[in-house]
């Protein structure tokens, strides 16, 4: 028996190897090119691959594509979905039979789970052709080849590449090289309750330019925050988001006037001073009694929204999604029954300014976290005579995302999901009032089979007053801070958010916090190999 | 004769001697091997053959010994399993004696109640006890508390620490672990001859005192068999604190025991890092081979594998 | 066997009352994940308002919406029916293989029967995520080059591996129910002439039927609530990733996730009733040895 | 219809010797009983005929064939169990023609088998129904019908009998006898119940712990047992036996003295020995009021069966021996009695190895 179970597992391992032998070779044969040279004109450049892959027998093209995120930002797949019915037009009206099938459309709510996904599927080639992740996984994924690297490409389309805000198409670049174009993007507002602020005589005209000129920091905040407590015109003086996934907080580091990353030995850094400081707000605060104590274990939709829409808090450190996150969810139960906003109550009820700065002579900010539009590096890889036209398949992904990235589709995806535009163009459209009834009405050119899942959507967001805030909100890009794309960046931001929640509850105090901070960093060496912690813990800082 | 005995046995052995070796042998094989490289990212093709020595496990041993968490992590795992384990043996067992004296319908509601927590996929079944224990006025117990007028103000359950954690870890895992041991001892139950009970009925005995004098000294094997059993599952698990964790309903410090540590060092973070995880997986192998061993000591299996009969081969 | 005749009526009560009083958070936490899945609102504490009857959420799982209002539709019908398929096949290969080993455990006598028992007994201790970097890359070592199969291949890998799991437990518990057959069964049929693959298919198996369903069933059930292998080798969808993906703290809809988490639970439930006797049986073969 | 000869036969179990050197022949188309209590190693020896077990050492013949190596299909045997062994999902029908279709026979031919050897065991009737359906003793005959069905050449039981009640059991003990005579096959018989053996066997082998103590027909292991254990096992009430001690031509019992039967006069005396087992069966003596040349006694108890009645007697304090007397004969308790054996039927046994003086 023993012998047979042995030559048995010599057999499968002899597999294992010859197969492994199969893929390192599958991987080294390099494909010739198949002519179509990229030249800018995107219905040239389109025809001359529908051409080229009529010519070669193919007539059908599959593509799969794979976002995640909350259930309003759909378009991030439908965009493809869009994308190929305008590209298949283009082909019809040019008798091109050449047609492009989305097989697969892929969403799931949760981006880290997408982005676990993608990362053991695409070595299988299982994974997503499209796939729209956050850029704080960019670096990740093109270090290990796992995206298709687009500079080449994406120089032939300069004058699209130009339309994006620059630093945006910053944080789509690893190594300078470009692996995918931004699709959305997003602030972290401070909301402040009009009504709040009225009753406890806080005069909120001009708010917002107090705020862009530094005049306007934490110290008002606080100041404000705990008369409106002690007024008992509100419950709390500030709400703020939680949990670790992306750790908004860490816009105070960068209100602080603190760093996360050293672009020199490319290594993150703990900023101490700007990290006590954020701590020793959120101590003070929670000691305070302004910000609940547990609000890092609150829960989102009965806890979080409902205290502010209900008015229970004078501040709210949110992000632009909830203006229409509001009006969709029966977040409201002040009068009984629960209910979404209506727009014109968000309007009177809210204003909003950039995240304040930390001190005098400091500047505001706000985090925004893009999403990005990536194309598999096996992108095509359904299709037939994949391996002799991979770069056909690969140049007409590219331009799917071109075409995917369009004003129109980009504008639509902002309004109904209350990210911000990544292209100018789009942000002009958001504010053009005629665009926005025929988005209202659906009588736009848009895929039916699109159209008819946003429908619901579109009913109960497009409005004059949403899009005005988009408008309104989109200076704040010149405020943006990004988290750095770092591969360790994730174990760092759990530990800052397991900081932060001890300090609140006030099982350490902020000084404590910051010792926890640097203690777990040094933990890990890998971790520690890769922060650099710089400066010392201010003597006597207080929150004046 | 020899020839079909061989062929018999290949015949009826071999698809799970396939099994086994596919999916036990070989990827433990290449869960060591891994261990040993700088496998990240299942780039397989750029780290297959990157081999870094003792680096992942050395990584590891200094994250156990510099991590402020692994005191706690160490204590919480010991008092976890101990409080766990005594629950669900007790438990299980209270629960089949406490079947066992009452009408079949009953008995089986209530069965099928308490394999609930087993059979519901995880993802749900934390929710559930998200909302049962929310730390706030919305959470189940609380608004129950708050309604009786026991308590004026919300509990945060979760969040007291060290015993509020514990707690909820101890009695969410509970519940799932009780149900094994409830069907073993039920089963061990319905093999009890009736007569002993019914004599010991006619003598006059309580169903208190049936149970200690005779179910339970009776049973005494399946005790030993679901305690070494969850001794060992109760050491592995993660999965029913992870969510908990993740979604701070229990204070992370004393809701993480020694497997989900590992798993967490392994794969809960941004980086999918298969080096570490795969030396983080040969740990928890130990574990679990260590645990197997002395499961079979204690339970003497060995000396339940009875020799099949005759010679006919 | 019960002590029903014999019992005095008043302790009954007295002993399904504490029972019941002992399980009630547990009662009150699925049945408020029940009626969650009718309401508009997660409903947490004991008060009414939150309830607000609706049956849209049923309505939206069963379109596949995970969104009040919707966006993206999957389509529910073929993830339930991968996840059945996903729970077939491992039922299948779980059964016929412990089936096939469990007798010859049981009946054949040769070398290394007793070491390749007790190796089994280990594996059952091992913790099988443990294996899954290795699982992986075997995975990734017997993947097709041939894009057509690559569907095909995952369920039928998923199925494999999955299986693999649960077959430690099931040989024994097969073994344990071979065990309970007379061998004068056995005998008769190898002196009438009979083969042991003969006498396995035509005299064992059918006598053995129960504990093929019990095994069957358990296989089942491991393989319908699988999350951690089907998320890592299925590139389709099942209920379990479903569910898992789109849980999402900060937006889903949880009554809609209540919803589909019930949906989730059904047949488990349906299966545990119909079978409960079954199930009980087979623990208690399993470990009789 | 062959004569099995077992030569030298050694079955170890680990190291528990089930049978120990056993050499026996069964002639062709007799019915031999293997009796002995649980545990003899009868039904291992069986099996061993059957090739369920194989013989650790030692050769199995039938007629001149060696089929010690031989599987148990390719030697035609038919085994009846103590539980029958019935296939519960198979109808009766079905599981009298297994063997048949085992062998791959015509559907007519089993068809036509099965219904003749169903009507041989009166069964035809219940060809259409499932064994649970069944009587005990309608479930025996599917057993013996589906042992008989591919007319074997030995026809082995195990027991067969022990699961029926007890005038079941008479019953069909006395047409199993008949069927094998008629049928003409070899047949082993293994059982427990001496009355059984003696009823039906042709010739009877008496096995304890793995050894054959003695072989013969009813008559001769009766009447002439080998040894204690064989006197003991055959027979109800059992063989009585008291220790005796020599005392010239007499043998002192206890308080009795009796002259030393007259069989075993020459052969004590060759033998020069002085300590023995007197052996008697409970018919082969009588009780006699008062004084007279037997062993002395008091009325212990009283059993009337009937026609007649069993009394036991203290012979001493702790001894105590049982007799038949006619019913109508009355006694009290505590009455003095001599018990007078059959001279001609009294069996001496040496005490230490308990074999009967003759064989010694």
């Amino acid at each position: 028996m023993k012998a047979k179970v042995g030559i048995l597992l010599a057999i499968v391992v002899l597999v294992g190897v010859i197969a492994s032998g199969c893929i390192g070779s599958q991987e080294s044969s390099e494909t010739e090119t198949t002519g179509v040279e990229l030249t800018g004109d995107f219905t040239k450049d389109i025809l001359a691959i529908g051409r080229t892959l009529e010519s070669n027998g193919i007539n059908e093209v599959k593509f799969s594509a794979w976002g995640s995120g909350d259930p309003n930002s759909v378009m991030r797949v439908y965009g493809i979905v869009e994308a190929a019915r305008r590209i298949n037009k283009v082909w019809e009206e040019n008798e091109v039979n050449v047609k492009i099938t989305i097989t697969d459309i892929h969403y799931v709510a949760s981006f880290q789970d997408a982005y676990q996904e993608y990362l053991s599927k695409q070595p299988l080639g299982q994974a997503g052709d499209f796939f729209v992740n956050s850029y704080a996984f960019l670096p990740t994924l093109a270090d290990e080849g796992y995206i298709l690297d687009i500079t080449e490409y994406a120089n032939a389309y300069q004058n699209v590449i130009d339309d994006f805000y620059p630093s945006l198409i910053e944080a789509s670049k690893f190594n300078d090289k470009l692996y995918g174009l931004p699709q959305d993007t997003e602030a972290r507002p401070l909301y402040i309750r009009k009504d709040v602020a009225a009753k406890i005589g806080f005069n909120l005209e001009g708010i917002e330019e107090k705020v862009k000129n530094g005049e306007f920091t934490w110290s008002d905040v606080y100041y404000w925050a705990k008369k409106a407590k002690e007024s008992g015109a509100a419950e709390w003086g500030l709400i703020h988001r939680k949990g670790s996934a992306h750790p908004d907080l860490i816009q105070f580091i960068y209100a602080f006037g603190g760093k996360l990353y050293n672009e020199e030995s490319g290594k993150l850094v703990v900023d101490v001073p700007a990290v006590y400081k954020w701590l020793y707000v959120e101590w003070k605060f929670a000691q305070d009694g302004l910000l609940p104590k547990d609000i890092m274990s609150w829960d989102w939709a009965k806890q979080i929204h409902p205290a502010i829409v209900e008015g229970r808090t004078l501040f709210d450190i949110g992000g632009t999604w909830y203006w229409t996150e509001w009006q969709t969810k029966d977040y409201y139960g002040k009068e009984g029954t629960p209910r979404p906003l209506k727009p014109e109550e968000v309007q009177a009820w809210f204003t909003y300014t950039l995240f304040p700065a930390g001190e005098k002579g400091l500047k505001p900010v706000t985090l925004s976290q893009p999403f990005v539009w990536m194309i598999n590096s096996k992108a095509g890889q359904q299709n037939p005579k994949y391996d002799e036209l991979k770069d056909l398949y690969h140049k007409l992904a590219f331009l799917m995302v071109i075409k995917a990235s369009d004003p129109d589709i980009n504008a639509i995806h902002s309004v109904i999901s209350a990210h911000l535009p990544v292209r100018k163009e789009a942000a002009e459209l958001i504010s053009n009032e005629k665009w926005l009834d025929d988005l209202k009405s659906l009588s736009i050119d848009l895929d039916p089979q699109v159209k008819s899942n946003i429908k619901d959507i579109v009913a109960t967001t497009v409005h004059p007053i949403n899009a005005k805030f988009l408008a309104d909100v989109s200076y704040m890009l010149e405020y943006t801070k990004l988290a750095p794309a770092h591969p360790k960046y994730p174990a760092l931001a759990d530990i800052f958010k397991e900081a932060v929640d001890k300090v609140l509850r006030g099982d350490m105090t902020p000084e404590e916090g910051v010792n926890y901070i640097i203690q777990k960093v040094n933990a890990d060496p890998e971790l520690a190999q890769n922060v650099e912690v710089v400066g010392e813990i201010p003597k006597d800082w207080t929150l004046q | 004769m020899k020839g079909e005995k061989l062929r018999n046995l290949s015949f009826f052995l071999s698809p799970m001697i396939i099994m086994v070796g596919l999916f036990y042998l070989i990827p433990l094989v290449f869960t060591v091997y891994i261990s040993f490289t700088k496998m990240r990212n299942w780039n397989i093709e750029r780290y297959l053959t990157e081999v870094v020595g003792f680096y992942n496990y050395q990584r590891l041993f200094h994250m156990f010994q510099h991590d402020p968490l692994m005191r706690t992590v160490l204590l919480t795992t010991i008092i976890f399993v101990g409080i766990t384990l005594i629950i669900n043996v007790f438990g299980g067992l209270l629960l089949a004696l406490g079947t066992f004296f009452i009408n079949e319908r009953s008995s089986s509601a209530i069965r099928l109640l308490w394999l609930l927590p087993r059979m519901s996929p995880i993802a749900v079944y934390s929710l559930v006890w998200y909302y049962f224990f929310h730390g706030s006025e919305i959470g189940t117990l609380n608004s129950i508390l708050m309604k009786l007028g026991v308590l004026s103000q919300p509990i945060p359950w979760g969040q007291i620490v060290p015993w509020g954690a514990w707690s909820v870890i101890i009695f969410v895992n509970g519940l799932v672990g009780v149900s094994f041991g409830m069907i073993v001892f039920t089963s061990a139950l319905n093999q009890i001859p009736k007569e002993l009970v019914i004599a010991a009925r006619v003598d006059g005995a309580s169903a208190w005192q049936i149970s200690r004098k005779i179910l339970v000294p009776m049973m005494k094997w399946h005790l030993l068999y679901v305690l070494t059993w969850q001794f060992l599952s109760l050491l592995t698990t993660y999965p029913h604190l992870f969510l908990l964790v993740q979604w701070d309903l229990v204070s992370r410090d004393y809701g993480t025991t020694l497997a989900l540590y590992v798993y967490n060092t392994a794969f809960g973070r941004g980086e999918q890092d298969q080096g570490l995880a795969a030396a983080a997986a040969v740990l928890l192998s130990i574990i679990g081979i260590i645990g197997g061993l002395v499961t079979l000591k204690v339970l003497q299996f060995e000396k339940m594998i009875h020799e099949p009969r005759g010679d006919i081969e | 066997m019960r002590d029903v005749e014999t019992r005095p009526k008043k302790g009954e009560w007295i002993i399904v009352f504490t029972i019941l009083f002992a399980s009630l958070p547990l009662i009150l936490g699925f049945a408020l994940l029940v009626i969650s899945s009718f309401s508009r609102d997660m409903v947490t504490n004991l008060s009414l308002s939150s309830f607000r009857p609706t049956i849209e959420n049923w309505i939206n799982v069963f379109q596949g919406k995970l969104a009040i209002t919707g966006g993206i539709r999957q389509n529910i019908l073929k993830i339930t029916l991968n996840t059945l398929v996903v729970a077939l096949g491992v039922s299948g290969t779980v059964t016929l293989i412990s089936t096939l080993a469990g007798y010859s455990l049981s009946r054949i006598k040769f070398k290394g029967r007793k070491l390749m028992m007790l190796l089994l007994l280990m594996l059952h201790a091992f913790p099988g995520v443990a294996l899954i970097v290795g699982v992986y890359l075997l995975y990734r070592l017997t993947f097709p080059q041939e894009p057509s199969f690559v569907r095909l291949y995952s369920f039928f890998y998923v199925i494999l591996a999955r299986a693999a799991l649960e077959i430690p437990m099931s040989v024994w518990l097969m073994k344990g129910f071979f065990d309970t057959i007379p061998w004068e069964l056995e005998w008769s049929g190898i002196i009438d002439g009979a083969s042991r693959i003969k006498v396995w298919r035509q005299i064992m198996l059918p006598l053995i039927k129960p504990g093929i369903l019990a095994v069957a069933l358990f296989g089942f059930l491991a393989g319908w609530q699988d999350l951690i292998y089907v998320r890592t080798f299925l590139i389709d969808q099942t209920l379990a990733t479903f569910i898992e993906a789109n849980i999402e703290a900060e937006y889903s809809h949880m009554p809609l996730i209540a919803a589909a988490g019930t949906l989730y639970l059904l047949p488990t439930i349906i299966f545990f009733l119909t079978a409960q006797q079954l199930l009980l049986q087979s623990y208690s073969g399993g470990i009789k040895g | 219809m062959v004569k099995i000869t077992l030569d030298r036969i050694t079955k170890k179990f680990g190291k528990f010797t089930a049978l120990n050197n056993i050499t026996l022949e069964i002639e062709d188309k007799e019915f031999m009983a293997l009796l002995g209590p649980s545990g003899s190693g009868k039904s291992t020896l069986l099996y061993t005929i059957a090739g369920i077990y194989k013989p650790t050492s030692g050769k199995i013949y039938f007629d001149e064939r060696d089929v010690t190596e031989v599987p148990p299909k390719d030697r035609n045997v038919g085994l009846v169990f103590q539980n029958w062994a019935l296939y519960p999902h198979m109808k009766v029908f079905k599981n009298i023609a297994f063997p048949l279709e085992l062998k791959k026979a015509p559907k007519e031919e089993i068809e036509k088998k099965v219904r003749e050897v169903a009507k041989m065991l009166h069964i035809d009737h219940l060809l259409d129904r499932y064994p649970w359906q069944l009587s005990g003793g309608q479930q025996q005959r599917v057993a013996i019908a589906r042992a008989l069905v591919k007319e074997p050449d030995v026809l082995l039981l195990d027991e067969p009998l022990s699961n029926l009640d007890a005038l079941l059991r008479l019953e069909v003990r006395a047409e199993l006898k008949r069927l094998q005579k008629e049928l003409g096959i070899t047949a082993v018989y293994v059982t427990h119940d001496q009355a059984e053996a003696l009823a039906m066997a042709d010739r009877i082998a008496i096995i304890k712990d793995g050894n054959i103590l003695q072989v013969g027909d009813p008559d001769e292991v009766y009447y002439k047992p080998m040894y204690k254990f064989v006197a003991g096992f055959l027979g109800s009430p059992p063989m009585n036996f008291v220790e005796a001690e020599v005392e010239g031509d007499m043998l002192r019992i206890y308080h009795s003295r009796i002259p030393i039967p007259k069989q075993y006069g020459e052969i004590i005396k060759k033998l020069n020995i002085t300590e023995v087992l007197f052996g008697f069966r409970p018919h082969d003596a009588e009780i006699v009021r008062g004084e007279a040349e037997g062993i002395k006694g008091e009325i212990y108890s009283f059993e009337p069966l009937g026609r007649e009645q069993i009394i036991t007697v203290a012979v001493d304090s702790d001894v105590f021996v049982k007799v038949f007397a006619p019913e109508e004969e009355h006694f009290r308790f505590g009455e003095k009695v001599t018990i007078v054996p059959r001279e001609d039927r009294v069996i001496l046994f040496d005490k230490k190895t308990e074999k009967a003086l003759e064989y010694l």
